[in-house]
């Protein structure tokens, strides 16, 4: 069903739209843990603009910027970069997540800070690559029948 | 506590309430499958409205560290169910995700979303 | 903080767009007003202070879920028997 | 060191197959198989391990990232947790050494996402049963559902409908449960399930108290499929895949019944509620319904994955029941038919994946004279068949012994009768197609002669399971004795102490 | 009391035959082997059962305690002089049958060899474990067991008949085993401690006499079905459908023996006698065992088809041990329990009889037997001993029993159940010498030329023939079958027989 629709308006406005939407979305991730926002928001932005080019530029135009098959590695990447934070945590003999026990050369509240945005970072990569991945799935469902 | 008092006191528990009710018909009694799942997310918009609102506190801020405000609890918003209510909105959007691929899936084998029809079809399967 | 009227308000306005959402029988309409409910569901949670929570209903329940019942109505169709 | 992460290490490895298997899935489909085999293993030995440890030194609690508990997550880890956490996985390796085969051939090209969605319930599995926090099982809880959503879709023909329509009472169910883990929010003003259950003493009396208990039971109730809310379970097993109903007939509805076991007599504690509102004798009285009504729909039937999911109804009622009556000795029947109940149903469903792979149908029909085709395989139905029916000394027989003694203790006749003889109308319907089974079919049905035994990863966990259907009647007492008995609420206990515990 | 002594013994006696169940079922494509395997075991059962005697005869009971198998219960196997009594009756003619089965399945040419002998031997090794069973659980788990492994031996044959009397035997053993589980768990939350004791283990302090009697009456519904006490007898002509050697073995000792071992496990070990007296219910055990040998006698004599008569037979003669078990005297037990052996031996003979006219004349109706005595002499003067032992002719053990049965009834006053068991005789009397009449004494010309069967069938039953005269003259011989029912009866009843 993605296919073109033939209107110039839509199709400037998306393309001038979509880079801000990305650059809010990585500020959203970005301040996450001290103002609202987070990887989940970022991460559901970032799809969203994705999803933006998807309908409105059509799939054919939409796929260099994000190409279906990146969906699953982009989320398997997050949950990765989520798990390796906590385990890497886990190993230095702290508990699962417990960021101050990151082995990094850093005082304490820099080490939470940095923890935490590694795993908000994996968390906006894993909810983008969630996201798209259901969107591919569901157009692209239709056009095998 | 009398009724007035419950009305005025807590009417947007009422309104939670009335969403509530009408995504729960929606779910159960539209017999088109795509109406069901609107209903589903009116359903769970209005689980989410409840926590927030229990989380409102008349006169508090949001739950942003301001330094104006210092370190009083009391100023602040409870978070923790807001921070609850991000994953469920995630949860909510994910299954209807899900729902709605089960749709086309559907709809590509059987050419209908109507549940009388579509129960019709399933018994001419057999 | 924000006028209880205002707040009132949204709550009326979600009601309403919920039932339109549901008696609609266009389900591209339905897709749009359940959009609709979102977004102002979303303007409830801020208004009740809850910004993050606003901010994730907004991307996620009035942007992505909207789209996905786009491409799911056009992919199936449009018309609903009630 | 290890031991103290135990409950977070239990997940890890499903984590990481689930993430793995799409990716080494996607170059190679053949990987798929292996990876999830090893992350099930991996997950296998650690729910051992910790099991061990707890019945070494006790209960495990977790914080995860350093939290202090009002705050952060916990993990909770008592005997029983862990016990269903070892329940969950040796089932779950069982059907993936079985799956290996029987997936390629059922649901052909689909293998890479069947595995990964298999581990991702499993986590939100485990994640049910280890969680602490009350929030984070309803997470858990959405997961494992999604999940499941997805893997029943897998399937027949009308298996998205059936999906679908579990999906929209799932819904309501996990929205009840989130409906009532906010009531006890806002009573408790905490998610953590010890802090709650400190605080319930002084809440019994409190309506909210009371509406979050229903809607909780209500919530888990659908998603156990206790009667009158299995309505989505016949049609869900019927359509889905054989290996998927296979891992989720046996598994989830169990876990929501220990989940309940957990919420009503951990956190809110049963015997408070009873004096309030008759909680568990409703949960009795729909139990026994539950059982007589599954298992007579379980005779009307004429296709084996449909009569095994009503019975399947049929079984977790008797769950049910125990939870209901709640004396000790009927809630060691509930957690052990628990376990039962698992590995039988898990059994069974196996045994009609393979007859599905070798002739194309699951009808009644289908099986004719089969038990000579397929020794091996029918062996281990025929006990878990015997188990289902209650024959000593299967465990079977074991999970209602202590749901008759508990029956007694409370003097609930219309319990101890029931369950006593419910066992005739399953027999009705078992003994019926093991007769189809080994005798040659009266009507002149056709044989078929092609058909032989499946191949042998399909049959061990077959025969493995019966095996464990014995040993697990014979050795119930352990079982008893060493986890679940320890692991009752003291309070419940005490009540009962004259009972011979 | 007796002494206990800890031994394996009783588990290897029962473990026996259930290791040779995947023996038989491996080596099922090669005849030979498999029949030897039926045959190792079953002499090791019976070598097993008998090198127990000298302990039971010294009063010395040998027990194998396993584990706990649920709170404060454990699966216990003792053999008191009781149990081995029916163990040895089980294990001993389970040699002869073996023999006789090799004969005769391959005589009749039965299909599906391999499945009738594992069931076989599943359903020996069940009943030996109800004999050795040290309390009620464990007792309960066996019944169960023997249940099921005599379905696929009723069912054997497969024709539509052999479905009914499959179907209608679960219908009736199935609730009867929940019947079972229900009394079980009731003993377990009342006492605790479900060990049999001679004398009975419960009192009446434990409920009202309301619920005693309804535990009672479920208790024989349990056991009564496979004892086959009316009303709840007519699976058991149904089952005749079934290779005549499972109606020799099984319907004629091992099930309908283990049914009525229940019986006598129930009345004197769990109740007790001063326990049934005191809820009185033992007249009307009493009346129903009564009215059961007298109808049961009368309708047999109206059966045409041998085994079917037999079958109507041996209703009757279950219940002589049922009523004696009810009098709660010490000569009525002794009789009980001599009956249960001696009945076992002469019922065998008969059945093995008609299982060899079966072979060899595919007849069935005893009106197409004329003149059958004189192409078949062995097997038919061993049919005529039976008879005669059965119609209570002394010089044959059954009347040794009964004479033991009429004299407890004295001894309970109740003279009105002698005359019933006199009675009973004539009518046992008017229903089998009609056949030993047919059979040597009618001529039949167009009967061709048939001979014996095959000595394998021939000479098990010339043995338990043979047994029954020896028996009938000399009670105590060889295994002392008449101290070992007196011991029993004076244990349970508390007084001399």
């Amino acid at each position: 069903m993605i296919t073109r629709k033939d209107s110039v308006i839509l199709d400037v406005v998306t393309r001038i739209m979509v880079p801000f939407i990305q650059i809010f979305a990585f500020y959203v991730i970005f301040h996450g843990h001290y103002s609202p926002g987070g990887g989940f928001q970022g991460g559901a932005l970032l799809a969203g603009s994705v999803l933006l080019q998807r309908i409105v530029l059509g799939r054919d135009r939409s796929l260099p910027g994000f190409p279906v098959k990146w969906g699953v590695p982009f989320g398997v990447i997050g949950v990765l970069l989520f798990f390796g934070t906590g385990l890497l945590a886990q190993v230095m003999g702290g508990n699962f997540l417990q960021y101050d026990a990151l082995p990094f050369p850093m005082d304490e509240v820099w080490l939470r800070n940095t923890g935490i945005l590694l795993v908000e970072i994996g968390v906006a990569f894993a909810v983008m690559g969630t996201l798209i991945a259901i969107f591919d799935e569901l157009s692209g469902a239709g056009e095998e029948a | 506590m009398d009724l007035e008092a419950l009305i005025t006191g807590r009417w947007p528990y009422l309104f939670t309430v009335v969403l509530l009710i009408i995504g729960l018909r929606g779910m159960l009694l539209k017999s088109n499958f795509v109406k069901k799942l609107i209903g589903m997310n009116i359903f769970q918009g209005a689980i989410i409205l409840f926590y927030v609102v229990h989380a409102y506190k008349l006169g508090a801020t949001v739950p942003v560290f301001d330094k104006h405000l210092g370190e009083h609890a009391d100023l602040y918003m409870n978070p923790i169910p807001h921070g609850l209510m991000l994953t469920a909105i995630v949860v909510s959007v994910a299954t209807t995700g899900v729902a709605l691929a089960l749709l086309i899936v559907i709809h590509r084998r059987y050419g209908t979303l109507e549940e009388g029809l579509l129960l019709e079809k399933l018994r001419q399967d057999d | 903080m924000t006028p209880t009227v205002l707040i009132f308000g949204f709550f009326v306005i979600a009601t309403v767009a919920a039932l339109v959402a549901l008696e609609v029988r266009d389900l591209l309409a339905a897709s749009a007003v359940l959009s609709v409910f979102s977004f102002v569901v979303a303007l409830l949670y801020v208004s009740l202070g809850a910004v993050d929570v606003g901010f994730n209903e907004a991307v996620l329940g009035a942007g992505v879920t909207g789209v996905l019942f786009l491409v799911a109505v056009y992919h199936t169709e449009r018309r609903s028997g009630d | 060191m290890i031991d103290a992460h135990l409950p977070i290490l239990v997940l890890i490895p499903l984590f990481l197959g689930a993430v793995l298997v799409p990716a080494v899935g996607m170059s190679r489909r053949s990987l798929a198989y292996p990876t999830a085999l090893l992350s099930l293993a991996a997950t296998l030995g650690l729910a051992w391990r910790q099991l061990v440890v707890v019945m070494d030194s006790g209960t495990i609690r977790y914080r995860v990232a350093g939290w202090e508990p009002p705050y952060g997550i916990e993990l909770y880890v008592d005997l029983l947790s862990a016990f269903v956490v070892l329940i969950i996985a040796v089932i779950a390796m069982l059907v993936v050494v079985y799956a290996g085969s029987a997936v390629k051939r059922e649901i052909p090209g689909q293998e890479v996402g069947f595995f990964s969605v298999m581990l991702i319930m499993l986590i939100g599995l485990n994640g049910m049963v280890l969680t602490g926090d009350l929030f984070n099982l309803y997470v858990f809880f959405e997961v494992s559902s999604l999940s499941g959503y997805a893997l029943m879709a897998v399937g027949g023909r009308k298996a998205p409908v059936a999906a679908f329509r579990y999906l929209i009472l799932g819904t309501v169910g996990a929205s009840c449960y989130l409906m009532g883990v906010g009531y006890l929010y806002v009573l408790t003003g905490s998610l953590n399930m010890m802090d709650v259950a400190s605080l319930a003493p002084q809440l019994s009396e409190n309506p909210a108290f009371l509406i979050s208990a229903v809607l909780m039971v209500v919530g888990l109730g659908l998603k156990m499929a206790l009667f009158p809310m299995h309505l989505w379970l016949p049609d869900a097993y019927t359509y889905a895949s054989s290996t998927a109903t296979a891992i989720i007939a046996p598994v989830m509805t169990k876990v929501s019944a220990y989940v309940l076991i957990r919420m009503l007599y951990f956190v809110y504690g049963m015997e408070r509620l009873e004096t309030v509102i008759p909680l568990g004798s409703v949960i009795t009285w729909l139990g026994l319904t539950g059982v007589v009504v599954g298992s007579i729909m379980a005779i009307a039937q004429k296709d084996a994955k449909r009569m095994l999911a009503y019975s399947s109804v049929a079984q977790v009622a008797y769950i049910g029941v125990g939870i209901g009556l709640g004396t000790p000795l009927a809630l060691v029947g509930a957690l052990l038919h628990v376990m039962n109940h698992a590995a039988m149903k898990c059994c069974l469903f196996l045994v009609t994946g393979s007859v599905f792979r070798q002739t194309g149908s699951t009808r009644l029909d289908s099986f004719n004279g089969i038990g000579r085709r397929m020794p091996l395989t029918f062996l281990g139905f025929t006990v878990a068949a015997l188990a289902m029916v209650g024959i000593p000394p299967t465990n079977g027989f074991f999970s209602k012994w202590y749901l008759v003694l508990g029956g007694l203790q409370k003097d609930a006749w219309a319990v101890v009768i029931v369950v006593v003889f419910s066992g005739l109308l399953t027999g009705a319907y078992f003994f019926r197609l093991l007769a189809r089974i080994y005798t040659k079919p009266t009507d002149g049905q056709v044989e078929t002669t092609a058909i032989g035994e499946p191949p042998p990863a399909m049959v061990a966990p077959v025969l493995l399971l019966a095996a464990m259907l014995l040993l697990l009647g014979l050795f119930n007492h352990w079982v008893v004795g060493n986890i679940i008995e320890p692991a009752l609420p003291a309070a419940l206990t005490e009540r009962f102490s004259q009972a011979g515990f | 009391m007796d002494q206990l002594i800890e031994s394996w013994r009783p588990l290897y006696a029962i473990v026996v035959s259930l290791v040779a169940i995947p023996l038989i079922v491996v080596s099922g494509s090669r005849p030979n082997l498999r029949e030897f395997w039926t045959l190792a075991a079953a002499f090791a059962k019976a070598g097993l059962v008998l090198s127990m005697l000298p302990w039971v005869l010294n009063g010395v009971q040998p027990y194998s305690r396993l584990w706990e198998i649920t709170p404060g219960v454990e699966l216990s196997l003792r053999v008191d002089t009781l149990g081995y009594v029916f163990a040895l009756v089980a294990s001993c003619l389970w040699v002869l049958t073996s023999f006789y089965s090799i004969g005769y399945v391959r005589g009749a040419k039965e299909h599906k060899q391999t499945r009738y002998f594992a069931s076989f031997a599943f359903a020996v090794s069940s009943t030996i474990g109800i004999a050795f069973s040290g309390n009620l659980l464990t007792f309960l788990i066996f019944f169960e067991m023997l249940t099921l492994a005599t379905y696929p031996l009723v069912i054997h044959k497969e024709t539509a008949a052999a479905r009914f009397a499959a179907n209608k035997y679960l219908a009736y053993t199935l609730p009867a085993g929940m019947c079972l589980v229900f009394v079980t768990a009731w003993c377990v939350s009342k006492v605790g401690n479900v060990d049999f004791v001679p004398g009975g283990f419960l009192d009446s302090s434990l409920g009202s006499i309301a619920e005693l009697r309804w535990v009672f009456l479920l208790a024989m519904l349990a056991v009564g079905v496979k004892a086959g006490i009316m009303p709840l007898h007519s699976w058991l002509p149904a089952a005749m459908a079934a290779p005549t050697p499972v109606s020799a073995l099984l319907h004629a000792v091992a099930v309908v023996k283990a049914g009525v071992f229940g019986v006598l496990r129930i009345t004197g070990f769990v109740f007790g006698p001063d326990l049934l007296r005191d809820i009185g219910v033992w007249t009307a055990l009493a009346w129903v065992a009564g009215i059961t040998l007298t109808v049961a006698s009368l309708l047999a004599i109206r059966q045409d088809n041998l085994k079917r008569r037999l079958a109507y037979s041996t209703v009757g003669h279950l219940s002589y041990i049922v009523l004696g078990a009810a009098m709660l005297t010490p000569a009525a037990w002794t009789g009980s329990v001599l009956h249960l052996m001696f009945h076992a031996t002469m019922k065998i003979t008969l059945f093995f009889c008609a299982g060899a006219i079966y072979v060899r004349t595919h007849k069935e109706n005893i009106s197409d037997m004329h003149g059958i005595g004189r192409q078949m002499p062995f097997t038919m003067a061993a049919f005529a001993i039976g008879s005669l032992g059965l119609a209570g002719v002394p010089g044959v053990n059954g009347f040794v029993s009964k004479w033991n049965l009429a004299v407890g009834t004295l001894q309970a006053d109740q003279a009105v159940f002698m005359i019933l068991l006199l009675v009973s005789g004539v009518l046992n009397a008017a229903y089998f010498f009609p056949i030993v009449r047919v059979a040597f004494f009618e001529k039949n010309d167009e009967f061709p030329k048939f001979g014996e069967a095959s000595p394998l069938m021939v000479v098990p039953l010339g043995i338990t023939a043979i047994v029954s005269i020896v028996l009938g003259v000399a009670p105590n011989l060889g295994v002392h079958a008449l101290d070992m029912a007196r011991r029993i009866a004076a244990a349970v009843t508390g007084g001399a027989a």
